[in-house]
């Protein structure tokens, strides 16, 4: 069949589950010639997963495949790996660059697609001997850059870039693939966030090139969480929730306030919300940041002022990347941060942990393996560790505390309690941390806080990457250690609903600022247009 | 605001950045003086380092490129080049034919040897120099197995005059009578009363020739990319562990030559022990012209041999002027390689570290102007 | 990894039989052998040759050595086939000039020239003047008793470069 | 069926030790199983065996308390040996006879312990990722460093210096008449004339595996073993990651110190200059042998591995000569220690990061 009837792309009844849990089901839309089509959805929506499986990426093969059929051109593709994607004619601009720092602009473009210059020793000792024919290489890239007209130097080092035009020279090796004998040209881009990391103007201009490429033929998946990039590019807009397809809809006269709906709005009965009425207004402050800066790679927080009440538990949402998470890491001091961070009334000299914790105060991080956990070592261990050394717990001492010896009954005792407090499931207390399975890691991670019994806790993304059970365990555990024990709570997570199922109040952050504090029991979509950073919301 | 340097503060980083170097040139300073050795005497001397050296460390810097650091596993290349020269002083091939049947020789033993080198690097990413090092220690006990018990008894040697009286393995010294200076000698000229060696020369500058053609080829942009981000250059479906693997083998090669090249010079093998310190002191030497962990050039190459030569010639003498005791200068060299290559690894480390935080530092810079 | 016999393949190859064959090649020019040259009186097949009183010899193109009666001396040559001139005066002052063509077999380290019988019938083979000749033991290179290898790979350090 | 079980239940075993310690375990049964047969006495090879274990116990120690603080395999072994070369020196030179110079030399090299350590842990610190090739450079230099000072240093006890010049250290130092054999013979068992236990040493070596086992149980020794299975981990819990390292480099420092005291006392000599040269790779693979990882290790991975590699390193010359009539020890010896060191550096280990 020819081209013109049949789309460039269709997706057909695609699903996939990472055992047993679905995060895709029956997804089905199609992309014509040029078409621009914008994916939008909350992180873990399903966007990047549907994407993985596009291009064939190995975890999707490694977690056993996926349901439904692609088609291109009316004809069933499968992708064996990215290579094969790329050979089709799909790119992919990802979300994190992957440029080499000491390499120009050209040498990146080209990485590994070089054209190459015949010499003799290539006979004997393979292609590799050949030399590169920069001269083919110069006008190459020059002409990738020119279909995007953006003013990149080919010849500057990437290390050397703005961040804007790193983007663009990702997107320039995209076009420079043209048809080969074994590829065929791009048809097809995806372009990941680009502008997340763009000034206006860069974005501005990054826009333009796009059109220009829609006009020369090229379609166009662009994912963003910026709405109006959304309405001013693309003709179609495809939004995701909970892995479905919420809705699918010609750019034309859609208002973001819808789109912020589609996206976050839930029908009220399925999240099983408890709202409790708290007064944090009657309660006191117990932690104050002002102004607070966080150099957490990835999370950057620029200017950040919170106000903590005692008792509340007090939520903190926003898009990845946004800086939210950099919010308790900075604060605990395990990124280099500045600011001003009072609790309970006297200063927190920022980055050395040791103040954090002192204080009174905890921090389960998202970082559960890296940073949570002890991994070649006991349940013991994990949850006694902290305890042990902040406060020394579980310690005998001797020689009127000269000698500070490990006390094994206390600790078994107290894991022992908590693995039936928390429902941990191991074979026993002397199992290593890292032959749990995520869910109950977290609980370890838990009760290694609970441990040093803070007045203030900060939980960073408990529910990531642990099964629906183990979620609402986890959450259950929060909200009754809050009530029970009257710890103050800071929970961040980019799942909004969860916050909104325990939280007093939530405060959104974007760009590395607060852009605004609202009660949880506030209409999701209003929390949808501060996410995607459109309307600043009156502070609460 | 960006991070403004005042000009002290650049002339502190150029310093900085060539610690190693100028470190060097004072001590040069220091000792030349010292030793009282004749300036004609010494650029002699200079020039047969040269001719003896640069060949070795010159094998060095293509494992750089890769991004594998020094390459402490060329000793295996120097053992290859070694039997090569046991073989052909056995067999009686002199000269330049015997130069040229030693290196072929030592080719495919360098190729293998060098192949499980990379192997072994791959499995220790990370930790390539540590282990590179390691590697060689652990070749050579091999390399003492097959020479020391394996010539004679095995392996078939025909001259009493390599042989151990004991009918088996090879003595401590091997006299490479027959190939001595064959190659310094075939084509000389004097520059005031200093003979020149032109066809080492000419060999040396051909082997720089291909180091920097090399870098214009693919294979050679691969390991730039390679060395870069081994991630990056998966992703772009560049054959990481292969590339690294060939770098490995191609300065093996290369340091079977050098050592071959080397020895011809010195005229004698001491069969248990030249290959053991040419690692150390090639490595040294690199370092010493201002090379570091992840970046080297020719021009390194040189600058060092010469710089860390004339250290190495002046210091005994310099010792014995100064305390009465050659010894102590000859320990002091001894001292000076190794600290050389100390300080340039924490250096190395340092800088690594220091750059990082850049970023953090402009933020800071950003917030305070905001305060 | 199969082998598939492409061009490439086809080239490796050659070059790899090249090289070898060069290094043949290597190993013939660049054998050394030791010719002495021996100006003795002895029998060839039982007719008794006196020795010359003097006589110069010369080897391709090296400097020649003149042997008075009962000498001996050595040259180092590379290669097989070499090329011997002797010149020697006789009886009644004529100078007579005897050059032939021999050939060395090739893992013989030493081979000796019996010069009397060369001049005394100047189109033998060279079997008749040539003859091989195992060094006696005793010249060998006089080797320690027993030496003690030294693998200390310190020794190194100390010692000169 | 059953074998089969049998079978993957050796294989499981094998993977849980680790094939190349297998291998050596058996290859040191064997040779004492030849030994009887080829003329070899086992009972001087048993108590050769137990001397060199007590001689070189202590520095296989030495290497524990850094790869518990992840600092990696301790290749700088050689600075502490300093230290405690220094130590003896300096308490031949103040010259009391008698056991009592031993207890002067541990005295004096113990503050010269205490301030390499410190430096050397301060460097360590800031080249976190490369320690082992630097710590290995740190050991060379110094080894080189101290060769100039040993002949500059005003020594003047006439057993030290050379005789001619009357100045400058000699390089091997007999401890006769000083601290030779002090704990060998402390106590020790003769049960018959070939097999002699050096009781006071192995005592000495206990007492310090336990001060480290004791210590690995207390606060510090805990956040210690943290710092080492994750950094991160630890300094979110409050733990000066920096100060720990360097204490557990202190330690190791010390502990070498020791270690190549004990040794000096069953050797006989002071060997000075080139003489700490190599010593850090013997005892490296000692400990890695016992089971050891680049970055996981117990007492009883040195007990294991200092009998196992000094077994080795006794038995193979005698049961070798006797059998090929050549001593291929040596060799043996580099191959099977480096070996060991290249195994463990290829495993795949998360605290490395």
């Amino acid at each position: 069949m020819n081209e013109n009837d049949a789309p460039l792309l269709e997706m057909r009844h695609i699903s996939k589950d990472f055992f047993g849990n679905q995060v895709l089901s029956d997804i089905n839309f199609s992309l014509k010639k040029g078409e621009i089509l914008g994916l939008v959805g909350e992180n873990g929506a399903g966007k990047s997963t549907l994407m993985k499986i596009l291009f064939g990426m190995d975890e999707i093969h490694q977690t056993g495949g996926f349901g439904g059929e692609i088609l291109m051109n009316g004809q069933k593709v499968e992708f064996a790996s990215p290579i094969d994607a790329l050979a089709k004619g799909i790119g992919m601009v990802h979300q994190e660059f992957s440029l080499l720092p000491d390499f120009t602009a050209t040498e990146n473009i080209l990485l590994n697609r070089e054209p190459l210059k015949y010499t003799w020793l290539s006979e004997v000792f393979g292609e590799r001997m050949n030399t590169l024919d920069r001269a083919q290489m110069d006008d190459i890239s020059k002409r990738a850059i020119g279909r995007l007209n953006v003013p990149l130097d080919a010849d500057m080092l990437v290390s050397q870039m703005p961040v804007g035009h790193k983007q663009f020279t990702e997107i320039a090796r995209e076009l420079s693939k043209e048809a080969t004998a074994a590829t065929e040209g791009i048809k097809l881009l995806v372009l990941d966030e680009p502008t997340a990391v763009l000034s206006e103007q860069e974005a501005d201009s990054l826009l333009a090139a796009m059109r220009k490429l829609s006009d020369s033929g090229i379609a166009i998946i662009f994912i963003t969480h910026r709405l109006q990039e959304i309405i001013d590019v693309c003709n179609t807009i495809m939004v995701m929730r909970d892995g479905k397809i919420i809705k699918t809809v010609p750019a034309q006269g859609v208002v973001i306030t819808d789109i912020a709906r589609w996206m976050v709005g839930r029908d009220v009965n399925t999240s099983q919300r408890q709202t409790r009425t708290f007064d944090y207004e009657k309660s006191p402050v117990i932690l104050s940041i002002e102004n607070l800066w966080v150099n957490m790679p990835g999370e950057t927080v620029r200017d950040v002022s919170l106000e903590v009440h005692k008792g509340e538990i007090l939520g903190i949402g926003g898009m990845a990347g946004q800086g939210k998470l950099g919010i308790p890491n900075g604060a605990m001091g395990l990124f280099p941060a500045g600011g001003k961070v009072t609790f309970e009334g006297n200063q927190i000299d920022l980055n050395n942990p040791r103040n954090f914790l002192d204080a009174g105060m905890a921090f389960v991080s998202e970082d559960r393996r890296g940073v949570g956990l002890l991994l070649d070592e006991t349940l013991e261990w994990n949850i006694s560790f902290t305890a042990m050394q902040v406060q020394d717990k579980y310690l005998k001492k001797y020689l009127g505390g000269a000698i500070k010896w490990r006390d094994q009954e206390a600790i078994e005792k107290e894991t022992q309690a908590y693995v039936e407090q928390l429902e941990i499931r191991c074979t026993s207390t002397k199992q290593k941390a890292k032959e749990l399975s995520g869910g109950n890691q977290q609980k370890v991670c838990l009760a290694k806080a609970f441990a040093v019994s803070p007045k203030l806790l900060f939980v960073s993304e408990p529910t990531r990457g642990i099964d629906i059970g183990a979620k609402s365990l986890v959450l259950k555990a929060l909200r009754k250690y809050n009530e029970e024990s009257g710890t103050t709570i800071v929970m961040i997570s980019s799942e909004l609903e969860e916050l909104r199922a325990i939280c007093d109040r939530i405060a959104i952050i974007s760009d590395g600022k607060v852009f605004g504090i609202l009660p949880a029991s506030t209409d999701s979509a209003e929390f949808g247009l501060l996410m995607v950073g459109h309307k600043q919301g009156g502070s609460v | 605001m960006k991070l403004q340097m005042t000009n002290t503060q650049k002339v502190l980083r150029f310093m900085a950045n060539n610690t190693v170097p100028i470190l060097f040139l004072v001590i040069c300073a220091f000792g030349i003086p010292l030793s009282g050795y004749s300036a004609n005497y010494l650029f002699s001397e200079i020039i047969i380092r040269i001719v003896r050296n640069s060949f070795l460390i010159v094998s060095l810097l293509i494992p750089i490129l890769a991004g594998m650091g020094l390459n402490f596993g060329m000793t295996l290349g120097a053992m290859a080049g070694q039997i090569g020269l046991i073989f052909i002083s056995d067999w009686g091939i002199v000269g330049i034919p015997g130069m040229l049947l030693a290196m072929i020789i030592s080719t495919p033993i360098s190729i293998l040897l060098g192949w499980w080198c990379g192997k072994i690097l791959n499995m220790a990413k990370g930790r390539e120099m540590v282990t590179s090092y390691i590697i060689g220690f652990f070749m050579n006990g091999i390399y003492q197995l097959i020479v020391l018990y394996g010539m004679g008894a095995v392996i078939p040697i025909r001259s009493n005059a390599l042989v151990l009286p004991r009918g088996y393995g090879i003595r401590n010294t091997v006299n490479l009578i027959g190939i001595r200076k064959s190659l310094d000698n075939l084509l000389t000229i004097r520059l005031f009363g200093i003979p020149i060696p032109l066809a080492t020369f000419a060999l040396i500058t051909l082997l720089c020739l291909f180091v920097l053609w090399f870098k214009k080829t693919k294979l050679g942009q691969d390991m730039r990319a390679v060395g870069q981000d081994m991630e990056v250059a998966r992703a772009a479906g560049i054959r990481v562990e292969h590339t690294r693997i060939i770098s490995i083998i191609i300065s093996t090669v290369f340091a079977g030559y050098g050592m071959i090249v080397y020895l011809q010079n010195i005229g004698t093998l001491n069969t248990y022990n030249s290959h053991m310190q040419i690692g150390m002191f090639s490595v040294a030497a690199l370092l010493v012209g201002g090379a570091t962990v992840a970046k080297a050039n020719i021009r390194n190459v040189f600058l060092g041999v010469i710089l860390f030569h004339l250290m190495f010639i002046v210091s005994p003498m310099a010792g014995k002027n100064l305390i009465g005791q050659a010894q102590l200068g000859e320990y002091f060299r001894v001292f000076v390689s190794y600290g050389v290559i100390t300080i340039s690894l924490v250096l190395y480390e340092v800088r690594k570290r220091r750059d990082e935080n850049i970023a953090g530092l402009e933020l800071a810079a950003e917030q305070e102007v905001k305060a | 990894m199969s082998i598939t016999f492409n061009r490439k393949t086809w080239i490796r190859l050659a070059i790899i039989v090249l090289i070898l064959a060069f290094s043949v090649f290597l190993f013939f020019i660049g054998r050394q052998h030791t010719v002495l040259v021996d100006n003795k009186t002895i029998t060839v097949n039982g007719t008794e040759v006196k020795a010359l009183q003097l006589v110069e010899v010369q080897i391709n193109k090296l400097d020649a050595l003149e042997l008075a009666a009962r000498d001996r001396d050595k040259f180092e040559v590379t290669g097989q086939t070499h090329e011997v001139k002797v010149v020697y005066t006789d009886s009644n002052w004529e100078e007579h000039v005897i050059t032939r063509k021999f050939k060395i077999p090739l893992m013989q380290d030493m081979v000796m020239i019996l010069i009397p019988a060369l001049v005394a019938d100047a189109q033998a083979d060279q079997s008749v003047w040539l003859e091989n000749y195992e060094p006696p033991t005793y010249a060998m290179t006089a080797a320690p008793d027993e030496e003690t290898v030294i693998t200390d790979d310190l020794a190194g350090l100390i010692t000169e470069l | 069926m059953n074998f089969e079980k049998l079978k993957a239940s050796i294989q499981d075993m094998v993977r849980s030790f680790g094939l190349p310690r297998v291998i050596i375990a058996l290859f040191l049964l064997v040779l004492f199983i030849l030994a009887p047969f080829v003329g070899v006495n086992v009972g001087t090879s048993l108590s050769d065996t137990l001397n060199r274990f007590g001689m070189n116990a202590v520095m296989v120690l030495a290497m524990v308390p850094m790869i518990h603080s992840g600092c990696g395999l301790n290749f700088g072994l050689p600075l502490g040996i300093i230290a405690g070369l220094l130590g003896a020196t300096l308490s031949l030179q103040i010259n009391i006879p008698g056991p009592f110079s031993f207890v002067l030399a541990i005295l004096l090299a113990t503050p010269f312990a205490v301030i390499l350590g410190w430096g050397y842990g301060q460097l360590l610190n800031r080249v976190k990722g490369g320690e082992m090739m630097i710590a290995t450079y740190v050991g060379f230099s110094s080894v080189a460093f101290m060769c100039i000072m040993w002949l500059l240093l005003p020594f003047s006890n006439p057993t030290m210096v050379w005789g001619y010049s009357g100045s400058g250290l000699r390089t091997t130092i007999s401890v006769e008449g000083y601290y030779l054999h002090v704990l060998n013979n402390l106590l020790s068992i003769r049960l018959s004339d070939h097999l002699v236990i050096p009781t006071g040493m192995i005592l000495f070596f206990a007492l310090l595996a336990f001060i480290i086992w004791a210590f690995l149980h207390t606060k510090t020794g805990t956040a210690m073993t943290a710092v080492g299975s994750n950094p991160v981990f630890a300094r979110a819990s409050g733990i000066n990651v920096d100060r720990i390292r360097t204490l557990s480099v202190v330690m190791s420092t010390w502990l070498g110190a020791l270690g190549i005291l004990v040794y000096q006392q069953s050797f006989g000599f002071i060997q000075l200059y080139m003489g700490p040269f190599y010593m850090a790779l013997p005892a490296v693979s000692a400990i890695l042998i016992g089971g050891a990882s680049v970055n996981k290790a117990s007492i009883l991975n040195v007990v294991i591995g200092t009998f196992l590699f000094q077994g080795i390193v006794t038995m193979t010359p005698s049961v070798m000569n006797s059998m090929i009539h050549t001593d291929m020890s040596e060799v043996i010896r580099i191959v099977v220690s480096n070996g060991m060191i290249l195994y463990a550096l290829t495993r795949k280990t998360e605290a490395v990061r």
